[in-house]
């Protein structure tokens, strides 16, 4: 199917309910959809989890979910940030809870998700507290933990550009996240520079297949 | 694969950070690929020579980065894994996440060099968490990188403030990775570690045995 | 999802192949990601609309496929899992087979279709393997489709050569998959399986109640 | 480590060791490394295993080595061809050992050896032949099998185009196992149409990073 095209951010978010776990890309400012969060911050949802890579940064974007309270679980690798203080804050009043998931490893999971796997082993974690309660293996006299796939219900992507068919082409460090989030989440709602038309991208360059799109959005242009 | 001299030597001085950096920079193999960590490993980037031909993979989905960008050439979609801006060499690439930490996981780099709190006489590695009651637990990349390169190469200071050594018995921080630690450069020494062997390359401001009577370890001399 | 009627109907005469095929067209759903097996799947395609905007995955790494290429057109390079030449559709994608079979085992293509020696009533399918003595096994992609996508629809002949019936109550041949056909069409009837039920949606020349005589599996007539 | 640029296919392959593990790429014709395959014929290596995802065709290629008794074990996942009589017979004299594999776990298996993962629970395959005598689980209850990497000491590949670094592109459908099997094999020797000045290939574009490419060879145009 073709993706929905929302005129506005705002469209784009509209359905994401209370309780949704929601996946963000980004590493950094790279690859973030920050008008995607606004406008998930704005439609009201709340007691979502969400699934990144941080636990928001200063006053915006996910940092503000979290400050408001509407984010109750955080699937992530790096939380404690020098200005993660709304995470800091939640976190240490017990009001936000948080899976603390090595970076490969989170990245991996995600892939496994929209993949099919239902579990792999993995050398990352073995021996420590990350793995505590985890079943582990010794295979060919090395450790590994068994890790799980992180479904979504919802992925919020930034991407360079889009064709009418869903089809997405990342631009640099930008990339990270998004290509596997687009396989692991039910709906995948990306926000692009510009929609060109379909035929308009070289089949051998596209990196996401329009099979993993189903909302898009243009915001600005790339910046 | 290393370049290094196994024969002892000393030095009066300590090393400086540079002197450090240099070391660790002219002991990487000629077209290594190699992942530098955040802090003191980012800056052997700046003693690598281009007749090394070393090519540097940051863990956000790029490899043949280049140096730090300044001025124009600051773009928001090309950071590293510091979230600092970065440039791209020719014969770059970029991918995605789990593209990327699969890369590292599968042994595919050469040297991976990190920072750390603490490492064990055997290369364990604790690297991400101090363990203080209270502390907010961040560990990003730390564990996938301590174990994934052919080999991993620690920074640090010998001691800590209070004096105490980090080269330890046993690592009394949480682990990031077991056995995973080949060699460590600290100020005093550069060590070679290889099944529960420590054996001292060199020592810089301290003899061996004053060495020695500071480290719980048992050290070996390099012939 | 899907657009066919519950209504019983039936016709007089058996259904030809391409009436077969035109029917599967006909149900597959606007906009629906597809995969068509080898053999007599492959003729689907020859009736899909364009209106209908159906896409084609072939698992040798392509979305997008296009028409079986003729003349001109044909290009070593561009085969579908048939190893027959076809042409790329504007808006096409090419991955690698890891990438194209965790697109199929992920559950994201609708439909598959395939052919098939025995299905159970359980919808179970036998499609890769007689099981004689001494035969070769050659397996394909045949088990990651039947259980990859939403749903798995089976074209085949309802009798073997010497009048046995096709659908079983338990395959005699051995297992491609357990429990993932939803629907079967064949020359004399169509059936929707759900959770062990086996409802016949429509006869072609063969009674209800005929078929219901020679089949050995307790059959449910659609309202 | 740039590659190393080999003037002849024999060059190329001429450290391939008898035993040796070879992943050979292609799907059917497309992406096949014919000549590199024939300079393995005449390299003399012998005792090997392969794979691939057939098990060769007709008198060319890997159904040679078969017929020369060179190769003692095939890993593929659709060997019985109408014309793979070489491997036919090789087989039904017992003098060919068959490990048979569903191509996505094929695939998937290959991308494990790449990325360091331990095994994975795949469901293609639950519940068949191929699952007999491996672990399975049941999860959220869907049945998985266990499935193990697949590593391999060479990979014969054919890309489109490398530059100096070896960073590849390929052509429409014969991607297909290239990219994986460059991950999971010790040395991969690529042939391509052409090897172009480093910086001539967009790194957004990349498929196969030069990390992963150790031989290249440039044989004829591409046809």
């Amino acid at each position: 199917m073709a993706p929905r095209i929302a005129a506005t951010a705002a469209e784009a978010v509209a359905n994401i309910h209370d309780g949704a776990t929601v996946m963000i890309g980004g590493f950094g400012n790279a690859g973030q959809p920050m008008e995607l969060i606004d406008a998930l911050m704005d439609c009201g949802a709340t007691n979502l989890t969400v699934v990144n890579n941080n636990a928001g940064q200063a006053d915006a974007g996910l940092a503000l979910l979290i400050k408001e309270r509407r984010v109750k679980k955080v699937i992530c690798s790096f939380p404690r940030q020098s200005d993660s203080w709304h995470f800091d804050t939640a976190y240490r009043a017990g009001e936000l809870e948080l899976e603390l998931v090595p970076q490969g490893n989170l990245a991996e999971r995600i892939r496994a998700a929209g993949a099919g796997i239902g579990g792999f082993f993995t050398p990352t974690g073995y021996g420590t507290m990350l793995a505590e309660g985890k079943e582990t293996r010794v295979i060919d006299g090395k450790g590994y933990v068994l890790e799980t796939p992180i479904n979504a219900d919802f992925a919020l992507i930034k991407a360079l550009r889009a064709d009418e068919l869903g089809n997405l082409v990342y631009r640099k460090t930008a990339r990270n996240f998004g290509p596997i989030m687009a396989t692991a989440a039910k709906q995948s709602i990306v926000q692009v520079s510009e929609i060109v038309s379909t035929g308009s991208l070289d089949p051998e360059n596209v990196i996401t297949p329009g099979i993993f799109v189903d909302t898009l959005v243009t915001i600005g242009g790339n910046n | 694969m290393s370049t290094e001299t196994t024969t002892f030597t000393t030095t009066d001085a300590a090393l400086t950070r540079d002197e450090m950096a240099r070391l660790v920079a002219a002991d990487i193999p000629a077209g290594a690929f190699v992942n530098l960590g955040i802090g003191q490993p980012t800056n052997v980037s700046n003693f690598l020579t281009t007749e090394q031909g070393v090519t540097l993979h940051t863990e956000n989905g790029m490899l043949g980065m280049g140096p730090v960008a300044t001025g124009e050439d600051i773009d928001e979609d090309l950071i590293n894994a510091g979230k600092i801006p970065v440039t791209e060499l020719p014969g770059a690439s970029y991918f995605h996440h789990a593209d990327s930490f699969a890369m590292m996981r599968g042994g595919h780099l050469d040297v991976c060099v990190l920072g750390a709190f603490q490492v064990s006489g055997s290369g364990d590695l604790a690297n991400w968490h101090t363990g203080a009651p209270g502390a907010i637990p961040a560990v990003g990349g730390a564990m996938d990188l301590a174990i994934g390169a052919k080999a991993t190469w620690v920074m640090m200071g010998l001691f800590t403030k209070t004096g105490e050594s980090k080269l330890v018995q046993a690592l009394s921080y949480p682990v990031t990775g077991l056995g995973c630690v080949s060699r460590i450069y600290t100020e005093s020494a550069i060590f070679e570690l290889a099944g529960g062997t420590v054996t001292v390359r060199s020592t810089h401001g301290i003899s061996f045995e004053e060495l020695a009577g500071r480290l719980p370890v048992e050290l070996v001399k390099a012939a």
